[in-house]
């Protein structure tokens, strides 16, 4: 980290100690939008995560714990939940933040209907201030998710300063920015940088470090180099698995595993034929070399989920009788014949530009010939491959999920006829009634039961077919210490409490 | 004559190598220029004209021609004690060129001033300024009109001829001992080269330059020289006074290129082609050059080849040939 | 001046029909530029008010002349992505742009032409050859593999130059701008590298050629110092295609180097352009690509007036 | 100089005068020995496909080019990348040379197409590659062919640029006159007098096109825009980008880095080599 | 080429009263490119010519004068601005260009001859060319044959036909060009500055050739040159041009024995001739350049350089005049009483 006057040569930079003065981290892409309730990249929200706060976090097992809620519940019947709020939060202008800002935030989006949020608070009727520190939300249906999505989701902003916005949709915020989180943003170079100043009376506790500031790297290869170099003390991106194996070595680095959120997996388009016949998908299925994956591809930072859509990650809701599909070719040709398919010849999307699909999509391929199974990859453009995922418009798609952080809710948005994400176009009601059984359950103990036969269905039925949950690795300078690491690559050791709480080591 | 002569040169070789085969263009040429005096020097394109002109110069040093001579002399000065730095001094003050194609030769980018003016401010070392007003003095020397509000225009604004006369202007802006003009006037229509040649000529009798007039042109090199050398594969075959060698020419190739051409008073008869074409140069049969194509030739001059002699003891005309004497006789017969 | 007249009419249609093809060509890319902005999760309603906040609801034909007009204003419009004018997104990059893209220009001719200079005189002597290899090599090389070289071996083992960046955090004033020379040299460095080749080996040639015409000979028959014939005489006729090169180089100057700057995060237009084809921000695209037209169209005639100063007679007046 | 020219043809003294040339015969040997690989390229290496054991191996006797992230063999890939690198770059420059040579050759010939071709040449240059590429990528595939169709409509303004230059010259000519008075059509002028007259330029073009291909075709694999079915040299540094190998395993980036510069070089030095084997008058 | 003296060209009396090719007040105008700096070069106003049957017409001036801009009019090279060129009676320009068997029986031989014969095409091919646009030719054999003819006819070996142009010397890359201008058997050949470049051998050599074809063959030759002496050998007739018009035309022995305009008697007397008894004779020395013809003088084009002229030069142009076939464009025009 660079002190303050002396920006000498690197070298010197090196053998100086961490102070805490500066925390540098390294990202790939500039700030996108700084209107959180807009923005929906990543790489945006490490920024603007640290500048609005959320109702709530995530522990390392995915539950959620109190960051400006101290307190929710829900109601007897389900129709109404309650959030309490922390009375010491400030917005940077000295205003307090109240339930008012949670209520404008949640109403903006359930009126203007945009964002991830948009689609997780269906269920809600309307949001009031019950007191300055009190939400009460009135909902339509019983809905378990209700409180962890929108605690985990929904960024609180400043009522008074987005109010003033026409719509709150298209209010750019990118200058004055009022915020109430560990760090505010007080200087932004595009395409090179983002300053953040610390923030002194930040309600959870005061940060050491004074300043953090993103760099704006092309790819995860420089900033490794940048981090070697003692340019960085932080990358925000995940390692590629490669990268993370030999970084493992390097004294001067230190490396955070974390598990992900989400999973990697192959779809089969079941509204194509020869896709539409189980035994085609079980055999597709039984063609994947799951262990080679984990161990090459992702060099062993996965874990096998055994096949099911409830991954370790969650502990509270992982099935444990589910059995991985093992790699059998000749047991796929056995299915692939009683199916009546010789010659089989699959197309398989990706994005190229995700790095670990495009090293294992050809062991797909090669795996899969081996059962006789043609697999042709067609690795795409981003916006190419999102539209033709978007039209349903492939026969084998190959991608991963980011963040599924609440089963019921998650599975419904994947699996339920016409769900929204529903890449596998699933129609299946025996499913659907599973998933509204268990999104109506108020507790995890209730949903449980429904959540892990839906599992189950998914699983025999090769809805989908889970590869892998990534153990991720963030890589930071050894003259740091005290991050707190949380699940997925969007919170890692990005997350404001763990920002807030680092500092220099030794 | 006490006065040494402007030029004199003595066995001079000139050899190119092309793609490691030795090209030998010049084969030991003699040439002596008076003061005051036009040498014309006449024969068949690729008989090493040019290559004689420039290596006078001193401007074959590229790497592929090697230039041999047993002696040159530049009106007393020895040019081949000289170094390089000292041969550039005398380039473009003592001895001057003028080169044939007038529009390739002026450079495009730089003004006339510039072009001229630069003779002056490098062999005299005169001022930006006074390079101009001279400059001017010689474009109003070779009647370009105007001199003084062209002396900024660039070559493409002039006349073919009038790029002639510039060129001429530099070749005599410097007085020199020695002007050598490689055909000049072959670009331009007669009229222009009447008065291209008139001016040449003028220059010569004021300041008693020497020049070495390269042409193909026999009417040309009947109206102004004084002596007269033909050259024939890389040699000169015959070298004498003007009016004696055009009456009575001593070597059968001058007799044939004197016959070629058309004669203005008797049209009607056909005119008179050398047959056969010159020897590569390459390959120059070992005796007489030019006896493929002679008429004359007998076996000695396949054989052996005919030494540049003087024909009479004391007279100025010298041949390279087995029959000349036969050929005088029978001309004046 | 009529000559000054049909150049621009010709820069016109030129600008105008480049404004045409990227208009339709960008609209051609696949993909919804709305998801790209918004969360994939979006009701129908909220995507006919985005398509219409972005004027993308209506023909293509009246989005054109909407287009053509807002840029007769001067107007490229807002960012799709960022929600602020095009112009602010460019004119952010713009500067880093030029600075990169320029200064490799500008030391690439510096070292260029003396360069090839020196080969056309020494022709097939030893320096010559080493100096056209040296620029072929050059010339040759692959811009990902030397970046990552370079920064490898330059940046970190011996840690003189900074991995990535145009400028450090503190910098103010004089150390300000060392600071931005120190993070420039490696990406200049390595556009000059692949350029270098194109103007020593174009140099040599044409002075080779230069150095054979009459006007040279003439030169030398005149007692012109060797130095002189070489820099004044050939020289500047040589010139020409060489500055064919630069102008078709000072074209694209403002577009950028894409692969350079990705490899040095070097926060220039040309990781912009990169970046807004991924979210389909069709302003910015747009806007960049009439930029760079534009930018095209004054060099063709910063080209053309750099003729006439080098060469007398292709002068107008 | 006609008597010397009158003992060999320019051809054959342009290929003696290229044969004294050691840099521009061995890149001739160079290329020679790529094309082989390519051609041969089954007989060398199998196609790099699978997964193996040995991941990021260093350079070995076994694995001459180390091995990759996944564990296949870098010499494979880097073989079998010379057969899709030089096949890019071949059809790549011979569509930009077509479309450039009748671009170049019409815009010389006939006057009045001269001013809406130049503006066109303009327009090309002027035009995005990137965009370009990811919207043929989109429309028909990443594939081999795509590349070079994309490649090559980005490469022929220059070639068409050269092209009309050397025509402009040719036509003034007065053996172009001499076949209008003979009767011939303009057609004919252009097939039998001008096409020949410009190839020789083209030749020269034709290598410094497909070097610029090859590059152009590294570069888009490079940035993820290449055929993800075939290996080439930008493929190879793109996966090793990916794999945040690209420090590291050295080997899996110096080789094609080195393939590429190799083909590039000798393509780039064979025709400076033609060239300078052709202008008689630096001859030695 | 065995030629017996006398059956040098002297123009018989017999002659077809017909001209086989007229020129009738032919203009060419060059306007200047986009980047031409001056205005438009008038290089041809207003010149008006026969050509007879087996004649020759010599035409001289100096350079620059429009000598082959004619040239290039009278084969259709060149478009008129305005005034037409008919062949035998039918005119040369059509709206589709010029008629195909036109363009067959009008021919030309170009001034340079390696730059008029395509270094890339063997003789046999150039030779052949217009064989092969016209189709005369059944097949190849007939073709190979065809060229054999016509290069023995000009006097070239007919072995050497799959050799390249470069590898023959001047004058045989002439007759070359010779050869390839008489395949189609026309009955016109142009012939534009066709011995300029040549060695004085060499243009004898085909300056013969010449007379030999047209005495065997009977076409008609426009025969363009600056050397005097070479278009008094060969013409029946000669023009004299200045500045884009005809200024005198004539028999050749009138024109040169007794020129009736000022500017041929200039020309005539700057003519070098290797005649020592000429030496020092006078010369009329042409007063100053020649002008631009950006813009001609107004009246006698030549009047800015004349001896003899007075202010009527200036201002009206002379018509031009014929005197027994003899034509001048002069006031004072000497003629013979
Ligand atoms: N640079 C050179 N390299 C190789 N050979 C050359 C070179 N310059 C001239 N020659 C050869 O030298 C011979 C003499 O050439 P030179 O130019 O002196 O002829 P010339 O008598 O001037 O002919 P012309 O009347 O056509 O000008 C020719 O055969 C020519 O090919
Ligand atoms: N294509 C052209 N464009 C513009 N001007 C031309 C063109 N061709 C010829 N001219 C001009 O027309 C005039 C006559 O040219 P032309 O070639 O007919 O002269 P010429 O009598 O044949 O001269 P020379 O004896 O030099 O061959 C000249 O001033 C010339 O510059
Ligand atoms: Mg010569
Ligand atoms: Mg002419």
């Amino acid at each position: 980290p660079s002190v303050p006057g002396q920006s000498g040569s690197p070298s010197a930079q090196q053998a100086a100690p961490a102070s805490a003065d500066r925390l540098t981290i390294g990202t790939t892409a500039d700030v996108v939008n700084y209107n959180p309730l807009v923005g929906n990249s990543r790489t945006d929200s490490w920024v603007t995560s640290l500048m609005y706060p959320h109702l709530m976090q995530m522990d390392e097992a995915g539950k959620r714990t109190p960051y400006l809620a101290t307190e929710w519940s829900y109601a007897e019947d389900g129709k109404s939940a309650t959030v309490k709020l922390r009375d010491d939060m400030k917005w940077s202008d000295g205003k307090p933040v109240t339930a008012d800002d949670v209520v404008f935030a949640i109403t903006a989006v359930q009126k203007e209907q945009f964002g991830v949020v948009a689609g997780l608070i269906t269920a809600l009727d309307k949001a009031e201030a019950v007191s300055p520190t009190e939400v009460r939300f009135t909902l339509t249906r019983p809905d378990g998710t209700f409180l962890d999505n929108v605690g985990f989701w929904l960024p609180i902003v400043p009522k008074h300063v987005f109010e003033k916005a026409p719509s709150v949709q298209k209010f750019a915020n990118d200058k004055d920015w009022v915020s109430a989180g560990p760090f505010k943003l007080t200087k932004v170079e595009r395409g090179q940088r983002y300053i953040m100043e610390r923030v002194d009376d930040f309600g959870p506790g005061k940060p050491t470090v004074k300043e953090v500031v993103f760099r704006v790297f092309p790819d995860v290869n420089t900033e490794v180099l940048a981090l070697r170099n003692g340019e960085i003390d932080l990358i925000g991106n995940v390692l590629p698995p490669a990268t993370a194996a030999e970084l493992k070595n390097d004294p001067k680095v230190k490396l955070q595993q974390i598990p992900s959120l989400g999973w990697a997996h192959l779809q089969y388009n079941t509204k194509r034929k020869p896709l539409d016949d189980v035994r085609v998908r079980q055999a597709l299925a039984h063609a994947v070399d799951y262990e080679a994956i984990r161990n090459i591809a992702l060099k062993g930072f996965a874990k096998s989920s055994n096949s099911s859509v409830l991954t370790p990650t969650l502990p509270d809701w992982t099935d444990p009788t589910s059995k991985e599909y093992a790699f059998d070719p000749e047991q796929s040709k056995k299915l692939l014949a009683e199916a009546g398919q010789t010659g089989l010849k699959l197309g398989m999307i990706y994005d190229q530009a995700d790095p670990n699909i495009a090293r294992w999509a050809p062991m797909v391929r090669d795996s899969a010939k081996k059962a006789g199974i043609t697999i042709e990859l067609q690795g795409l453009e981003r916006n190419t491959y999102l539209d033709k995922t978007a039209k349903r418009d492939f026969d084998i798609y190959a991608g991963s999920w980011a963040i599924m952080d609440n089963p019921p809710a998650n599975l419904g948005l994947a699996f339920k006829t016409g769900g929204f994400i529903n890449y596998a176009q699933v129609e299946d009601p025996k499913l659907d009634a599973l998933i509204d059984k268990a999104q109506r359950a108020l507790t995890v103990d209730e949903a449980r039961g429904p959540i892990q036969e839906a599992a189950r269905i998914i699983h025999d039925q090769v809805y989908d077919n889970v590869l892998y949950v990534e153990t991720f690795n963030i890589a930071y300078s050894a003259k740091w210490t005290g991050f707190k690491p949380m699940p997925s690559e969007l919170l890692s050791i990005l997350n404001p409490l763990s920002l807030a709480s680092a500092k220099p080591a030794g | 004559m006490s006065e040494p002569p402007a030029l004199e040169i003595r066995g001079l070789h000139v050899t190119f190598t092309v793609q490691g085969r030795e090209i030998p263009a010049v084969r030991g040429v003699d040439l002596t220029i008076e003061r005051g005096q036009t040498l014309a020097l006449l024969g068949e394109s690729g008989s090493g004209k040019s290559v004689t002109a420039k290596a006078v110069m001193g401007l074959l040093d590229q790497p592929n021609a090697r230039v041999r001579c047993e002696s040159a002399r530049l009106g007393g000065r020895d040019l081949l004690a000289m170094d390089a730095e000292q041969l550039r001094a005398l380039r473009g003050s003592a001895m001057t060129l003028v080169f044939q194609d007038a529009l390739s030769a002026l450079n495009p980018v730089l003004s006339i001033g510039d072009q001229i003016g630069e003779l002056f401010r490098v062999h005299r070392g005169l001022s930006r300024k006074e390079a101009r007003a001279r400059s001017i003095e010689m474009l109003d020397l070779v009647g370009i009109p105007a001199a003084a509000k062209r002396i900024d225009d660039y070559p493409h604004q002039f006349s073919g001829g009038m790029r002639q006369r510039i060129l001429v202007a530099m070749a005599v802006a410097l007085e020199p001992d020695l002007i050598i003009a490689d055909e000049p006037t072959t670009a331009l229509d007669v009229t222009v080269q009447a008065q291209i040649l008139e001016l040449i000529d003028r220059l010569r009798r004021e300041l008693g330059t020497a020049v070495l007039l390269i042409t193909h042109d026999l009417g040309v090199a009947a109206e102004v020289s004084d002596r007269i050398a033909v050259m024939y594969a890389g040699r000169i075959v015959e070298r004498g006074e003007v009016g004696e060698l055009y009456e009575r020419p001593a070597h059968p190739y001058t007799e044939a290129l004197l016959a070629a051409v058309p004669d203005l008073d008797s049209p009607a008869s056909e005119l008179r082609a050398i047959p056969g074409a010159p020897p590569s140069p390459a390959e120059v049969p070992p005796g007489c050059s030019f006896a493929p194509r002679c008429a004359r030739a007998s076996e000695v001059c396949g054989r052996t080849r005919p030494p540049l002699t003087v024909l009479r003891a004391g007279s100025d005309r010298y041949v390279a040939c087995h029959h000349a004497e036969e050929m005088l006789d029978g001309a004046l017969t | 001046m009529r000559f000054i007249g049909l150049r621009l009419a010709r820069g016109l249609l030129t600008l105008w029909f480049a404004v045409t093809v990227t208009f339709f060509l960008v609209r051609l890319l696949p993909g919804d530029p709305v998801l790209a902005v918004a969360d994939p999760n979006m009701t129908e309603e909220l995507r006919r008010k985005l398509l219409a906040d972005f004027g993308l609801d209506k023909p293509l034909a009246a989005q054109y002349v909407d287009y053509l007009g807002q840029l007769l204003h001067g107007n490229l419009g807002m960012s799709f992505r960022q929600s602020v004018p095009v112009t602010t997104v460019l004119m952010e990059r713009l500067p880093w742009t030029l600075i990169l893209t320029g200064s490799a220009m500008v030391v690439t001719i510096a070292l260029g032409i003396p360069l090839g200079v020196l080969a056309a005189t020494r022709a097939k002597g030893w320096l010559d050859r080493v100096i056209q290899l040296t620029g072929v090599t050059a010339q040759s090389l692959f811009v990902p593999s030397v970046g990552i070289f370079l920064m490898y071996v330059l940046g970190v083992w011996l840690g003189w130059f900074p991995i990535g960046g145009a400028v450090d955090l503190d910098a103010t004033g004089i150390a300000a701008t060392v600071s931005m020379v120190h993070h420039l040299v490696l990406p200049c460095l390595s556009l000059v590298l692949i350029q270098l080749g194109g103007y020593v080996l174009t140099m040599r040639t044409t002075l080779i050629e230069a150095l054979g015409e009459d006007y040279v000979s003439l030169a030398r028959a005149k007692g012109v110092r060797p130095g002189t014939v070489v820099w004044k005489h050939a020289l500047r006729n040589a010139l020409l295609p060489t500055t064919t090169i630069a102008g078709l180089q000072l074209g694209t100057l403002v577009g950028g180097a894409v692969l350079t700057e990705t490899i040095y995060a070097y926060p220039g237009i040309g990781r912009a352009i990169y970046e807004a084809v991924g979210q389909l921000d069709f302003p910015v695209l747009q806007g960049a690509f009439v930029l760079l037209a534009a930018a095209v169209v004054v060099a063709n005639l910063i080209t053309d007036v750099a003729y006439g100063i080098l060469d007398p007679r292709v002068r107008t007046t | 100089m006609t008597a010397i020219a009158a003992e060999l043809t320019p051809r054959r003294r342009t290929w003696s005068s290229f044969r004294r040339n050691p840099l521009g015969m061995a890149s001739a040997a160079v290329l020679l020995l790529m094309l082989l690989i390519a051609i041969f390229a089954p007989l060398i290496a199998p196609f790099p496909e699978g997964y193996g054991p040995d991941t990021s191996q260093p350079p070995s006797a076994a694995h001459w080019f180390g091995t990759d992230d996944i564990g296949q063999d870098v010499f494979a890939q880097v073989v079998w990348g010379t057969r899709v690198s030089m096949a890019v770059g071949a059809s790549a420059s011979v569509l930009a040379i077509g479309i450039g040579l009748l671009i170049g050759v019409s815009a010389a010939y006939f006057r009045r197409l001269d001013t809406p071709l130049g503006v066109l040449v303009d327009l090309s240059l002027s035009l995005p590659v990137l965009p370009l590429m990811i919207l043929v990528a989109a429309l028909a595939g990443p594939s081999v062919r795509t590349l070079a169709v994309v490649i090559a409509l980005f490469s022929w303004p220059e070639v068409a640029r050269v092209v009309r230059s050397q025509a402009l010259a040719i036509v003034p000519m007065p053996f172009v006159s001499a076949a209008k008075v003979v009767g011939g059509s303009s057609w004919w002028i252009v097939r039998k007098h001008l096409l020949p007259g410009v190839v020789p330029v083209v030749g020269v073009s034709v290598v410094l096109t497909t070097s610029r291909a090859v590059l152009s075709e590294a570069g888009l694999s490079f940035l993820g825009l290449g055929d993800p079915n075939s290996w080439s040299w930008g493929t190879i540094l793109h996966k090793a980008q990916q794999s945040g190998a690209l420090a590291s395993a050295w080997w899996t980036t110096l080789f094609p880095s080195l393939a590429i510069l190799l083909l590039v070089l000798s393509t780039t030095l064979l025709s400076v080599a033609y060239n300078d084997a052709r202008n008689h008058r630096s001859d030695t | 080429m065995a030629l017996s003296p006398d059956a040098a060209p002297t123009r018989t009396s017999e002659q077809e009263s017909e001209p086989v090719l007229r020129a009738v007040n032919l203009h060419k105008t060059y306007r200047g490119g986009l980047l031409s700096r001056g205005g438009a070069v008038r290089a041809v106003s207003g010149v008006d010519l026969d050509l007879y049957p087996g004649e020759t017409l010599g035409i001289v001036g100096e350079s620059g004068c429009g000598k082959s801009t004619l040239a290039r009019m009278l084969v259709g090279l060149e478009r008129p601005d305005e005034g037409e060129v008919t062949f035998r009676g039918r005119p040369f320009f059509t709206r589709g260009g010029v008629p195909r068997d036109i363009r067959r029986r009008v021919q030309m031989v170009f001034q340079d001859p390696l730059t008029s014969l395509n270094p890339r095409m063997t003789v046999h091919d150039i030779v052949a060319e217009p064989l092969r646009v016209h189709r005369l030719a059944p097949n190849s054999r007939a073709m190979r044959e065809r060229v054999a003819e016509l290069l023995t006819l000009v006097g070239l070996s007919p072995d050497r036909m799959s050799r390249f142009p470069h590898e023959f010397s001047g004058g045989q890359r002439q007759r070359i060009g010779i050869a390839r201008a008489l395949a189609t058997e026309p009955d016109v050949i142009v012939c534009d500055e066709p011995v300029s470049a040549l060695d004085m051998s060499v243009q004898a050599q085909v300056v013969n050739l010449f007379a030999e074809l047209q005495r065997t063959l009977g076409v008609a030759l426009v025969f363009i040159a600056h050397d005097l002496a070479v278009v008094r050998h060969v013409s029946h007739r000669v023009g004299v041009m200045y500045l884009g018009r005809m200024a005198e035309l004539g028999t050749a022995a009138e024109v040169y024995s007794a020129p009736a305009h000022p500017y041929t008697m200039a020309l005539l007397s700057a003519a070098p001739v290797p005649k020592l008894a000429l030496r020092g004779r006078k010369r009329i020395m042409l007063a100053g350049d020649p002008p631009s013809p950006v813009a001609p003088p107004p009246g006698c084009r030549f009047h800015t350089r004349c001896w003899k002229a007075t202010d009527r030069c200036g201002q009206v142009e002379p018509a031009f005049e014929e005197v027994d076939g003899h034509f001048a464009a002069c006031h004072y025009a000497e003629r013979p009483a």
